[in-house]
């Protein structure tokens, strides 16, 4: 059974002008253990699946799905109360700006001991206590924190952007969770801080067994870890499966450019040539093409396209186009 | 010839938040010293706190140096002659977002630098911010256009509308390129590329993707703590053996996939 | 800290010393004779001529100043022009009087103002939030005078169940010893002490209820705001992702974060206080420092006016301070000073 | 004929367009500001619409109640005070001491007061923070009590009082309009436009004050519910407008003693009083919410 299960996740908003769909009929499977990459451009709704999963959205938005499961309890049918049990309990989330997201009036020592599950610490009063700041300093050596004492003294603003999203790490897996949310940990970071980042994710998600669904903008910066990568834009699935398969032989136009457009790739062009990129610039929620929500800017799209396509199966991948790339020779 | 830029012994000290009146400033930028070519794209390296913004805030005018000198086309520029410096040398910030004024139209911000810095009568202004909108890649429209209905790319490209529509030798961009997405970065690079090649501007860039570096940049500079400690030709620095920050700093992207999928246990470092 | 509090110490002196020169310089553009302005005695009583020698008043402005400053330092404000009276020694009763109206003011403006004010934040959008925001803007709009008068007519002469003015009925004969009729009732041997007490509470809740309208309503709508936007911080979604109750957010997370951006405005509210006291001691007839500085200004009795207006002002400044320390203190952040523009 | 949009086009309204356009939704507001506009209106017609002078004493209709009570009259609308004066005709021109002269004083205090922070604002030398940092200390201390200082200089009157008003407003529009150029000033698209070489006027005028102006709308609305309300108070102690001037608080501080007898004299100017700051205050409060909503959006 699948850890995560989302069928047909829709999202809709009352806008300014009009109701705008931000989510159409996304599916995503995760297993347990799994790392799992979402890569989509900045509008793509991936923060709001993922808000979606967590169950923070706006309560004001209609979500609707064919399915989102977890561990196979319906997550939509449950209270508030049930939801957040489960949240606190099996999910945890670290976000883009670690700074931003720590509370600035605790110390860091404050704000894991929070997270720690009070069934963890027994025994007297003092007991308890010294119980759970050796707790925190383990915690803080797990995610490569060695001057313990002094982090957990201080207060987020005085901590470095690497440190802080180390310290959030600390405190999302400090209840153990099954799935750790990991919303664009690194971007904007620098490469360095980035790669310690992303190196620590991938050891947790082995020793925690923990799976995690990490979100990017950028094909990048995916975990070297990686088992499954999806791909979204516009708040439609393009393309999802094996990171091998979906990144050597990619079926949509979308996956083919974004993997051209990787920083990466431009190592490889020569000095000062042209970079390959799509045309034209995501659209507004005003403006939403129907169909395939790519249309305007792909290179293959043809008449068709304004039909939005169902999903179709090719090996190890899965994909929404009627011209798949990379197709084998019959 | 004198060169392009020449930049001598900058430096800039400043007082930290939290200190007494009497202690001693801070170094933010030791003495840094290099050249400029027409036509060249400089990239300035370093990790946060290495002095890079301040660097080429310093070369765009946004502070002014605490000693050293910069000379332009083997003239001195001091950072009070705002007018010839602004003619010459312009700067793209980091985010479009913040550094576009929200209550002006696209074009009303196109003609700021024409009314300052060109003698033009209303017809000819217009005519220019139309031309140098679609040089970018923009359409003429857009001038009506007020910041908040634009997307991030678009914003990026009025930035460097007001950047080049003075016609400037030299255009700083700080950051500019970071926190884009892969599309439009890939589009942004592209138009400034474009315009090197048209209107021979030379670039400084500031940013931490050797990548990016590796692709535009014809000579680089990097700092250390607000000290030079490489200052070389792309080509060269790439090739020769170099100190090991230096090592570390360029072929980050080295370290890719294989590397840390075998090693999940490698040790994570401060 | 070290660093914080000597700036925080530096400005505050600063400022008194500003509010110094202003009491001083007031004796020039008052009216009259400064000698007489500054020290309550008139050209041609006998004392004239020494007073004018220790107020310096044959030297130079600088001299004069330095000697003033002396002056208040030891608390000499000079004589009242009306009575006679050494200003400070009258002075300490009235600004008891006023200072226990003050302080239930204030406690009841807090203890009104940031329960509801968390309460409405909560119910963020409901009609519950809508009802108190409603009731606060009107509260907030009531000219403070209107709504006494509306006050003693409904509870004092409609409905008769409290009396209107003055401080406790003169008939149980409680000698003022302190100014607080709280303190005194207590500190009496009178016979009737439960009596007078209960007099005494019943005298005072008109006009503490009118003092406290207007600021509480101000914090109810300041702490309102501020939580409803500390609730969209990041770090409070965080909270929320990880499945903490709405209990919990609100007490442990948002209620820290509020208070440091509300705690500044507390002086601005008290200084509101201080303002309306003279309105609210004047229709109440309560014998405190407000009444008696419009007595003064009416009066012309610049001794008074001074004292009393650097006082309520000094008060303001040291209840700045205060905050300001403790905020410091609670909230290392806003040590930075990144926060707040200046 | 209708407008027939044959393409689809977009509208660009500017930033403060759309502030002013959240603003326009709501019901509250608006009818607030529909109200304050025909107060203004009332009170500027006031010597032409008053049925009688203000001064003017009915001896045979000495604290009539209003016309709409059993005892009511209908030749007087509002009733008449204890000395026979009719209510309408004091209400009205005491709208103008009440609420025209503060608009007047307002305007005057953000003028010196706006011109003032902006200057101090643009000035980033260190030098001068010492001075502003004090003065923002002194600045916790209320417009009343400052009022009441300068009246005990001035003296009581109705000239005192105005100018006591005007000068103890300005700090508060010093101060805010210091901070809020201060704060644009550090932001990148004010170092963008100063890079483009633009002179200083430019800049405060062209580039700041649009991006500051909901901010100074906003203290416009808080300076004049205080004026009103400072004014008022003043003149309710007996150091502002002095009898027979009619004014909302004069005429209130007259009924303290005759509110048992004729309540009306009280509830009336009262309640214009309490109108009139309460549809301030909302107009202010929901530009507050209507810029908040354009900057989450």
């Amino acid at each position: 059974m699948d850890l995560l299960d989302i069928r047909n996740l829709t999202i809709e908003m009352d806008g300014p002008h009009g109701r705008v769909r931000v989510l159409d009929k996304v599916s995503l499977q995760l297993k347990e253990g799994e790392v799992h990459s979402l890569v989509g451009e900045s509008g793509s709704g991936k923060s709001l699946l993922a808000k979606a999963v967590i169950g923070v959205l706006n309560p004001l938005w209609d979500v609707t799905a064919d399915r989102l499961w977890w561990n196979g309890k319906d997550l939509l049918a449950m209270t508030p109360k049930q939801r957040r049990a489960i949240t606190g309990r099996d999910m945890a989330m670290i976000f883009q700006d670690p700074l931003a997201y720590l509370d600035p009036n605790s110390t860091v020592a404050e704000q894991i001991t929070e997270a720690i599950p009070a069934g963890d610490v027994t025994g007297t009063f003092m007991h308890r206590r010294i119980d759970r700041k050796t707790r925190v300093a383990q915690l803080l050596h797990r995610v490569g924190i060695r001057d313990h004492d002094a982090i957990m003294k201080s207060y987020p603003y005085e901590l470095s952007e690497g440190i802080a999203q180390k310290v959030s790490i600390a405190i999302a897996i400090a209840h153990r969770p099954k799935l750790l949310i990991a919303d664009e940990p690194t971007t904007a970071m620098e490469p360095s801080t980035k790669d310690q980042i992303q190196r620590l994710l991938g050891k947790l998600a082995v020793s925690q067994s923990m799976s995690v669904l990490l979100i990017t903008q950028d094909v990048a910066s995916i975990l070297p870890a990686t088992q499954r990568v999806s791909l979204l834009y516009c708040g439609q699935m393009m393309e999802h499966g094996d990171t091998e398969t979906v990144l050597n032989r990619p079926a949509h136009p979308y996956t083919d450019a974004m993997i051209k457009m990787s920083l990466q790739a431009h190592a490889e062009l020569e000095p000062k040539s042209k970079l390959p990129s799509l045309p034209g610039a995501v659209p507004t929620l005003r403006h939403m093409p129907i169909g395939c929500r790519l249309g305007p800017r792909c290179p293959y799209a043809q008449k068709q396209c304004v039909k939005a396509p169902l999903v179709r199966h090719r090996d190890e991948q899965s994909y929404y186009c009627h011209f798949p790339l990379n197709e084998p020779e019959a | 010839m004198s060169h392009l830029l020449e930049a001598v012994d900058l430096f800039k000290t400043f007082r930290p938040r939290r200190s007494w009146p009497w202690s001693k400033k801070s170094v933010a930028l030791e003495p840094t010293s290099f050249t400029l070519e027409a036509g060249e794209t400089l990239a300035i390296m370093g990790e946060t706190g290495s002095g890079k913004s301040t660097l080429s805030k310093i070369i765009a005018g946004v502070e002014a140096p605490s000693g050293g000198e910069l000379y332009l086309n083997g003239q001195k520029l001091n950072y009070a002659q705002s007018k010839r410096r602004c003619q010459n040398i312009r700067m793209v910030f980091q985010d479009s977002d913040k550094s576009l004024n929200q209550q002006l139209t696209v074009g009303q911000q196109l003609e700021e630098p024409l009314l300052f810095n060109r003698e033009m009568s209303n017809s000819e202004r217009k005519q220019l911010i139309h031309s140098t909108l679609r040089k970018v890649g923009l359409l003429a429209e857009h001038a009506a256009f007020y910041p908040h209905m634009l997307s991030t790319g678009q914003k990026q490209r009025v930035a460097i509308a007001r950047a080049i529509i003075l016609d400037p030798q030299i255009v700083v961009a700080d950051e500019a390129l970071v926190a884009l997405d892969p599309s439009v970065r890939a589009q942004i690079i592209n138009l400034m590329l474009d315009l090197q090649k048209d209107m021979g501007i030379s670039y400084i860039i500031v940013t931490h993707s050797p990548q990016i570096v590796k692709h535009i940049a014809d000579k680089i500079l990097i700092l250390y703590r607000g000290k030079m400690i490489a200052f070389n030709e792309t080509e060269r620095l790439l090739t020769e053996k170099q100190q090991p920050y230096v090592q570390a700093l360029l072929h980050e992207h080295l370290i890719n996939h294989s590397q840390i999928t075998g090693n999940s246990s490698a040790k994570v470092t401060e | 800290m070290t660093r914080y509090l000597m700036t925080r110490l530096f400005y505050f002196f600063l400022a008194l010393l500003v509010l110094s020169v202003v009491t001083f310089s007031l004796n020039w553009l008052f009216p009259g004779d400064p000698l007489t302005n500054m020290s309550g005695i008139r050209d041609g009583q006998a004392a004239y001529n020494a007073t004018l020698e220790s107020r310096a008043f044959d030297s130079t402005v600088i001299q004069q100043y330095v000697n003033y400053l002396a002056h208040i330092t030891q608390f000499d404000w000079g004589l009242s022009l009306s009575t006679g009276n050494d200003v400070w020694q009258d002075a300490a009763t009235y600004l008891v009087v006023s200072a226990e109206l003050v302080l239930l003011s204030f406690a009841l403006a807090v203890l009104i103002g940031l329960p509801l004010g968390m309460l409405a934040a909560n119910y963020f959008r409901h009609n519950l939030d809508k009802f108190i925001l409603t009731s606060a803007m009107t509260g907030y709009s009531i000219p403070v005078f209107w709504l006494a008068q509306l006050l003693i007519l409904l509870f004092a002469v409609q409905i008769e169940w409290l009396p209107i003015t003055g401080q406790i009925n003169p008939l149980y004969a409680i000698d003022s010893i302190t100014g607080s009729v709280i303190i005194d009732i207590l500190l009496s041997d009178s016979q009737y002490k439960l009596a007078a007490l209960q007099d005494a509470l019943l005298h005072l809740v008109l006009p503490v209820l009118t003092l406290s309208s207007l600021p509480s309503m101000l914090l109810l709508r300041i702490t309102r705001n501020q939580t409803i936007e500390v609730l969209q911080k990041p770090y409070v979604k965080a909270a929320r992702a990880r499945g903490l109750s709405q209990k919990r957010l609100l007490f442990k997370h948002a209620l820290p974060n509020v208070l440091q951006d509300v705690l500044p405005q507390m002086t601005f509210i008290f200084g509101l206080m201080m303002a309306n006291l003279v309105i609210v001691e004047h229709i109440f007839n309560w014998p405190g420092a407000g009444a008696w500085l419009l007595k003064a200004i009416i009066e012309r009795d610049y001794p008074i006016i001074q004292m009393v207006l650097f006082t309520l002002m000094g008060l303001i400044l040291v209840l700045n301070l205060l905050v300001e320390i403790y905020r410091g203190w609670r909230f290392p952040m806003t040590r930075e000073e990144r926060y707040g523009g200046y | 004929m209708a407008d027939i949009e044959l393409y689809y086009q977009d509208r660009n309204p500017s930033p403060l367009q759309l502030v002013w356009f959240a603003f326009k939704r709501r019901l509250a507001p608006m009818i607030s500001l529909w109200l304050l506009g025909a107060l203004l209106v009332l009170v500027i017609l006031a010597p032409v619409i008053t049925p009688y002078s203000a001064n003017v004493q009915f001896v045979d209709a000495v604290a009539l109640p209003p016309s709409w009570t059993h005892d009511g009259n209908m030749q007087f609308l509002f009733g008449t005070d204890d000395l026979g004066r009719d209510m309408l005709s004091r209400l009205l021109i005491g709208g103008r001491f009440s609420f025209g002269l503060p608009i007047i004083m307002v305007i005057l205090a953000s003028t010196i007061g706006i011109f003032i922070g902006a200057m101090v604002g643009a000035d980033t030398k260190s030098k001068l923070r010492v001075l502003g940092r004090t003065l923002d200390r002194l600045l916790t201390i209320p417009s009343f009590l400052l009022a009441l200082v300068l009246i005990a200089i001035l003296g009581a009157g109705l000239g005192n009082a105005i100018i006591a008003i005007t000068l103890s407003l300005v700090p508060q529009f010093i101060y805010v309009t210091r901070n809020a150029v201060y704060q644009e000033w550090q932001k990148d698209y004010v170092t963008a436009s100063r890079l483009n070489g633009c002179s200083n006027t430019y800049l405060m005028y062209r580039v700041i004050l649009p991006n500051i102006t909901p901010i100074l709308v906003m203290q416009l609305t808080v300076a004049l519910s205080v004026a009103i309300m400072d004014i008022a108070a003043l003149s309710f102690l007996g150091l502002g407008v002095q009898s027979p001037t009619p004014e909302w608080g004069s005429m209130l501080a007259r009924s303290l003693d005759e509110v048992y007898l004729s309540p009306w004299s009280m509830v009336l100017p009262g309640l214009s009083l309490f109108a009139t700051i309460m549809a301030i205050n909302v107009v202010g409060d929901s530009l507050r919410r209507a810029i908040k909503q354009r900057m989450d959006t």
